[in-house]
């Protein structure tokens, strides 16, 4: 057993760095520094800058543009970029349907999607859940109807993040409404420009415009755009969220939050000396520490097994649950380090000390981490059921 | 031991509950909010009207003479709808910081017109550094002819954005003084602060601002500190009320939401998971309930110890109760509760603001253990 | 509203100490000061000092022999009792079987057994659980068929405390197993010297012989112990669950926990100072002082409810689930407080301070708690139906 | 980074295996415990001759030079089924404490017959009021002609009750000194305490003992505590891999439970609230299991502030994922966890036993949170 980062690593690490600190926009690099949020076209803006340096999709292989990075390096770039702070790209097209249409798509397909995904030229939004079907994705209604080549799409999707932005969206859609609720489900692609989509951006307790509810009426979408076969969307589906577990773990935003939390208890008197240097602040910054080294240990520990090719173990399980419930509770903490700053919401600059301007509403939009993504409760399920071998609930 | 309402008290819980339910259903909020307006005159006025602003104050200075639990009753009802009127800033700080430091004739000229629903006040203690201690006040004044010049920035003032007069904590060469800054004095700068739930905060910047030795507030000293300190308690008592009141409007609305919601074809609410961790929300509400009647009965007591032992026990339960119930609230509602739009979020923001405002979870479990009581059994 | 006891409540609550003062003999009390545990001797010896007092049943009426306490007398003279550490005495006669006979008895059986209970010549026991009815105790199988004027009992029950001491039982047993399983039940008394009852005594992780597996091979009992009406058990039983709900809250038992936490923790030397006046272990201390505050005022509430005569809240649910968290929580903290002496195990004198004796005991014991007397998980279930009005579980 | 076991440690972790399956299940250490036997020399000789307890050590003192993975494989392997072995305490604590402060005659004279397997060593450093500070030794060694005279006590002494020889610390004119003390020595008193795990501990009473400067191990002074400080995190990263092992079992015992066990008609396992409290207890030994791996890679790190960084961290890991899985336990398994004949109270037991040896989650928090690593970052 060795937990050390081979010297190539090591490194690549240094050189990760130091391509952020050049290549890292000073309006970006400001907004990192008090934790703001980004809007759509920042994002874009250093997608295309990391397209250009080749790091853009370090999942992919080099067969579809991408690096072809081991998995640690990929870890390594991740928790570089999460730690300095950098837009987090829209996973959409990069994480989600690329990899679904490299593994399902006809080649033509993937001349025609995948190039514009990397480049940034067109990007993606999700359209899973709907109003009536959001952890039961199966028992969707968003429905398409076969006319000649074509299908005819009538629903509404709801959560789609960002479809305002999106020039396409991957649904998934029902051609079947006869058979048992996971099969005549099919996974297609559509383009937003097309007449009768309409995407309705609705705020976020967190005060950003991130979700859309997207309205389908009468839309045509040529049979051609299908991933996969028709019917047989609900394998494209489960095979597209078994990727880049390690992702979910959250850890390099996780160490970055609590980097912050320290400099703001380090700034905060509280008597005589710091929040940071007082016992019981000491304690309660200490142990959400050592828990995220154990998510971090266990995050290496499947990231390890990536690289000798192996299967994710019971171990990769637990990285979306402990890292979305750890992610939530530095926002937690930092808020209370806060003390009454924590009250500010979009103020002016100087109102708070910049350190402190982006924690409220992220601590409002990390609730959303325990939910979307499949909620932790169906993240419980799923382990009762597939790991522990539990019988079916009652 | 009775812990009856008796019926004027059942009455005026009720005439609460009217009120919140025709003149200011959560929507109303919501609207406002959206406006950026923070609260409304003619609301004001009316719940001047129906006696409510009155409450805690002797008869003497117009007010009703009825002790905390009438506070508490209206803090609870107007908490379960949000309304956005001043009443624990107005009422229970400024207004408690004035009965209790102010003379006959400063009862007269700035606290009735604030029991009539005219004007507002509000107290402005906290300073950038201060935390939650009130004895840490940067801000100093010093003599000036016959009356006082003060400079120095009070933060997060609750309705401080809109009241007329407030009160505020000041260095002097006896000890700290309390005076009542008129909003539109000379040397005051006051902005509006945003807030995370929505109902805005003041900003204070005197710069040698001019007060009349008439706006003196009794004697610089440790007087000042001690009435400071009930206040908070008292703003603490009220905040639990206000609290219990978001949390069971929370719990009401996250049990209905559990029993309409279907996945899987059946309700969720018929998960096991889903009902003990509502079963969990419901056991935290009892326990901010009970807490809240005893912090409404002790901050009264003429022991300081007890009361502050009490009080800082409640607010504590109300920082856990409250966090667990708002949070989990979210959870159980899915999606639907991360967007703007549903009222969750909304309570989920005001539970927050309550359990920072008046010392949050750490301050008063530090308070708690540093009383004599704690020590000694 | 107001919070505090009448003078008349608060002269009776310094009567109680005085008394216990006074009569709670000096090797008891010094067993108490070590928080050891009391044997059934040391338990029947202050129950009948209690009795020949006039105090040992404060909540059974004046007509059967106790005292006619109002609930703010019954909830002082327990607190007292707790807040001392005098041997708790045994419930199964004073708090369940006996206000059950005075509910479902004929006046024979009324003159028969209550004396007794009350004069602590008969002590008693329960036979509820069964190796397979345990939170599901309508499934019970200890069978009962007639024979004349008698009954002829076979089965086991398990969990049966301190059934090797006792003089009687009382059961559920199935007497007609051809219906629905809550019907078919009979609520039953038998004489543990009848043949063919065997109770084996069994040792909990506390270290203390408290259970019983108590087996009945062709016991012969006479039709005339059945209290109420054959196959009408469950309704017997029901009644019995709903008895002095705020004695479950052990608050008593826990401020008295708490109390020794602090003595302990003042004598315990950490780096200067001691652990009562380190910041981390004051705050452990203060939240679960706190926490049982907020119980005590629940209790508070619920007896003062009980006192204008009315049905006991939804408050009252909660006293039992949050007073066993409570106290587990209190014995955990205090195994923590004292450090490598938690490790202690029934040893002789000197080897740890003597207020330290006990804890660990009672530690382990205390995970009983959460479980006897209907397991958390039942009593959620419960809130979750009947106060919440939450649809079947699935 | 490689987390993979070589194929040497895979053999080793499959024989620890087999040993406990054949030799040493649960059920062994339960008739121990009922017949007062801490544990057995044949089988402390059969573990020499498997080589298991040479691990740590290089190999001029006879040991087999491996690095600690191997001490946390078999560690781990003897928690699944309690061995009572006094692996940890001997091979961990005395033998690395005597290698570390010792030379080479005291290895060869006191180290070799351990590493056989026929005798054991102990390390007394608990001292009453100590807690779990290591500098803080009030027994007293002073030069008594060639030799030295020792007084004081040392308490709940892993295998102190039976080891031949005992590592003791002691106050000299020089600061902290190490010596090696013989049982029955002249001036020795040792007992039995009795622990709640069954296993027992020595308690050590030195009366003037007289010891001969032979049995000094190394020079006193600061380099004395830097040895003990790192034989205790060799120790707890030992506890941390027994305790994976405890709570391994106890998951596994626990699932089986939920499995069999039927109420209302179907397995209780069916009941998604108990579902969701498995899976907790599930994420808990993972965790678990990242850091016992942490620990046993950083003990020997060079750094000692990196070491102690990850110790602490694992130890706090071992102590709070310990208490939840093996409570939860009791409350899965009901009724029956409650009596003395089922095996989760004992696996309760021997985890407090862990958690609170070498230091509790208080003690390593606050050790974590005053390194320079924390305020760094």
């Amino acid at each position: 057993m060795d937990l050390s980062f081979s010297p190539e690593d090591e490194t690549f690490r240094q050189e990760v760095r130091d391509f952020i600190a050049t290549a890292l926009p000073e309006d970006l690099k400001a907004k990192a520094d008090i934790d703001a949020p980004f809007p759509m076209e920042d994002t874009m803006r250093w997608h295309k800058i990391l397209y250009a340096k080749g790091w853009v999709a370090p999942q992919w292989p080099k067969k579809a543009g991408g690096p072809g990075f081991s998995a640690t390096k990929r870890f390594i770039l991740t928790e570089e970029l999460e730690l300095a702070g950098t837009p987090p790209l829209s996973p959409f097209g990069l994480v989600m349907v690329g990899p679904a249409i490299m593994q399902f798509g006809t080649p033509e397909q993937q001349q025609r999607f995948l190039p514009q995904i990397l480049n940034g030229e067109e990007t993606w939004c999700q359209g899973y859940s709907e109003p009536e079907a959001g952890s039961d994705l199966a028992s969707l209604r968003c429905k398409a109807d076969e006319d000649g080549d074509d299908f005819i799409i009538n629903g509404q999707k709801t959560w789609t993040t960002y479809a305002q932005y999106a020039d396409w969206i991957f649904c998934l859609v029902r051609t079947d409404p006869s058979v048992k609720k996971q099969a005549g489900i099919t996974f297609i692609l559509i383009d937003m420009k097309t007449p009768g989509v309409d995407a309705r951006p609705m705020l976020t307790i967190g005060g950003t415009p991130a979700f859309c509810d997207t309205f389908f009426d009468n839309v045509r979408v040529p049979k051609a755009n299908v991933i996969g076969k028709v019917n047989a969307g609900w394998t494209v589906a489960k095979a597209l969220l078994g990727h880049e577990r390690t992702l979910l773990a959250l850890v390099g935003n996780s160490r970055r939050t609590l980097r912050r939390i320290k400099h703001i208890a380090a700034e905060t008197a509280v008597g005589d000396s710091t929040l940071l240097e007082h016992s019981e602040w000491r304690g309660k910054i200490a142990r959400l520490e050592i828990e995220l080294e154990a998510l971090k240990m266990a995050s290496l520990r499947v990231l390890a097994g990536a690289e000798l090719g192996q299967a994710p173990g019971p171990e990769s399980s637990i990285l979306k649950l402990r890292g979305t419930e750890i992610n939530q509770r530095l926002y937690e903490l930092a808020m209370e380090v806060m003390g009454h700053d924590a009250l500010s919401w979009y103020n002016d600059a100087g109102v708070v000390p910049d350190a402190e301007q982006g924690i409220a509403p992220n601590f409002c939009y990390t609730r959303a981490n325990t939910i979307f993504g499949g909620s932790n409760e169906i993240q419980k399920n799923i382990i009762a059921k597939w790991i522990l071998g539990l019988p079916a609930s009652k | 031991m009775n812990f009856e309402l008796t019926s004027d008290q059942k009455m005026l819980a009720q005439t609460v509950r009217q009120f919140t339910k025709s003149k200011s259903p959560v929507e109303r909020f919501r609207k406002l909010r959206e406006a950026g307006v923070p609260w409304e005159r003619d609301v004001w006025a009316h719940m001047g009207e129906l006696g409510w602003l009155s409450v805690p104050f002797p008869e003497d200075v117009g007010g009703f003479g009825a002790g905390f639990v009438e506070v508490a009753i209206i803090a609870e009802g107007l908490g379960k709808t949000l309304v956005p009127e001043p009443f624990i800033a107005s009422v229970v700080l400024g207004g408690m910081a004035l009965l209790g430091a102010g003379n006959a004739a400063q009862h007269e000229q700035w606290l009735s017109p604030m029991i009539d629903g005219t004007t507002s006040l509000a107290l402005g203690y906290a300073e950038r550094g201060s935390r939650y201690d009130v004895s840490a006040v940067a801000t100093t004044a010093s003599r000036d002819g016959g009356g006082w010049k003060i400079s120095g920035e009070k933060i997060f003032i609750p309705n401080g954005h809109e009241a007329e007069n407030i009160v505020v904590s000041a260095r002097t060469p006896d000890g700290v003084g309390l005076f009542l800054v008129a909003a539109d004095g000379p040397g005051v700068t006051r902005d509006k602060i945003k807030t995370i739930d929505g109902q805005g905060a003041g900003r204070l910047r005197l710069d040698g601002a001019s007060i009349g030795d008439d706006r003196r507030l009794g004697d610089p000293g440790d007087g000042s500190i001690a009435i400071l300190e009930h206040v908070l308690d008292y703003g603490a008592a009220a905040a639990c009320a206000e609290g219990l009141g978001v949390c069971q409007a929370t719990l009401d609305m996250t049990v209905a939401h559990l029993k309409e919601r279907k996945q899987f074809d059946v309700p969720i609410g018929s998960f096991q998971v889903l009902q003990h961790r509502a079963v969990d929300m419901f056991v935290e509400v009892e326990l901010m309930r009970s807490m809240s009647i005893l912090a409404s009965l002790a901050v009264h007591d003429d022991d300081p110890v007890a009361r502050k032992r009490a009080i800082s026990a409640a607010k504590v339960t109300l920082s856990t109760g409250g966090r667990a119930v708002t949070r989990e609230s979210l959870q159980l509602h899915g999606g639907i509760g991360i967007t703007d739009e549903h009222d969750s979020g909304l309570y989920f923001k005001r539970m927050l603001v309550l359990d920072t405002l008046f010392g949050d979870e750490v301050h008063h479990v530090e308070r708690f253990a540093s009383l004599p009581s704690f020590a000694e059994g």
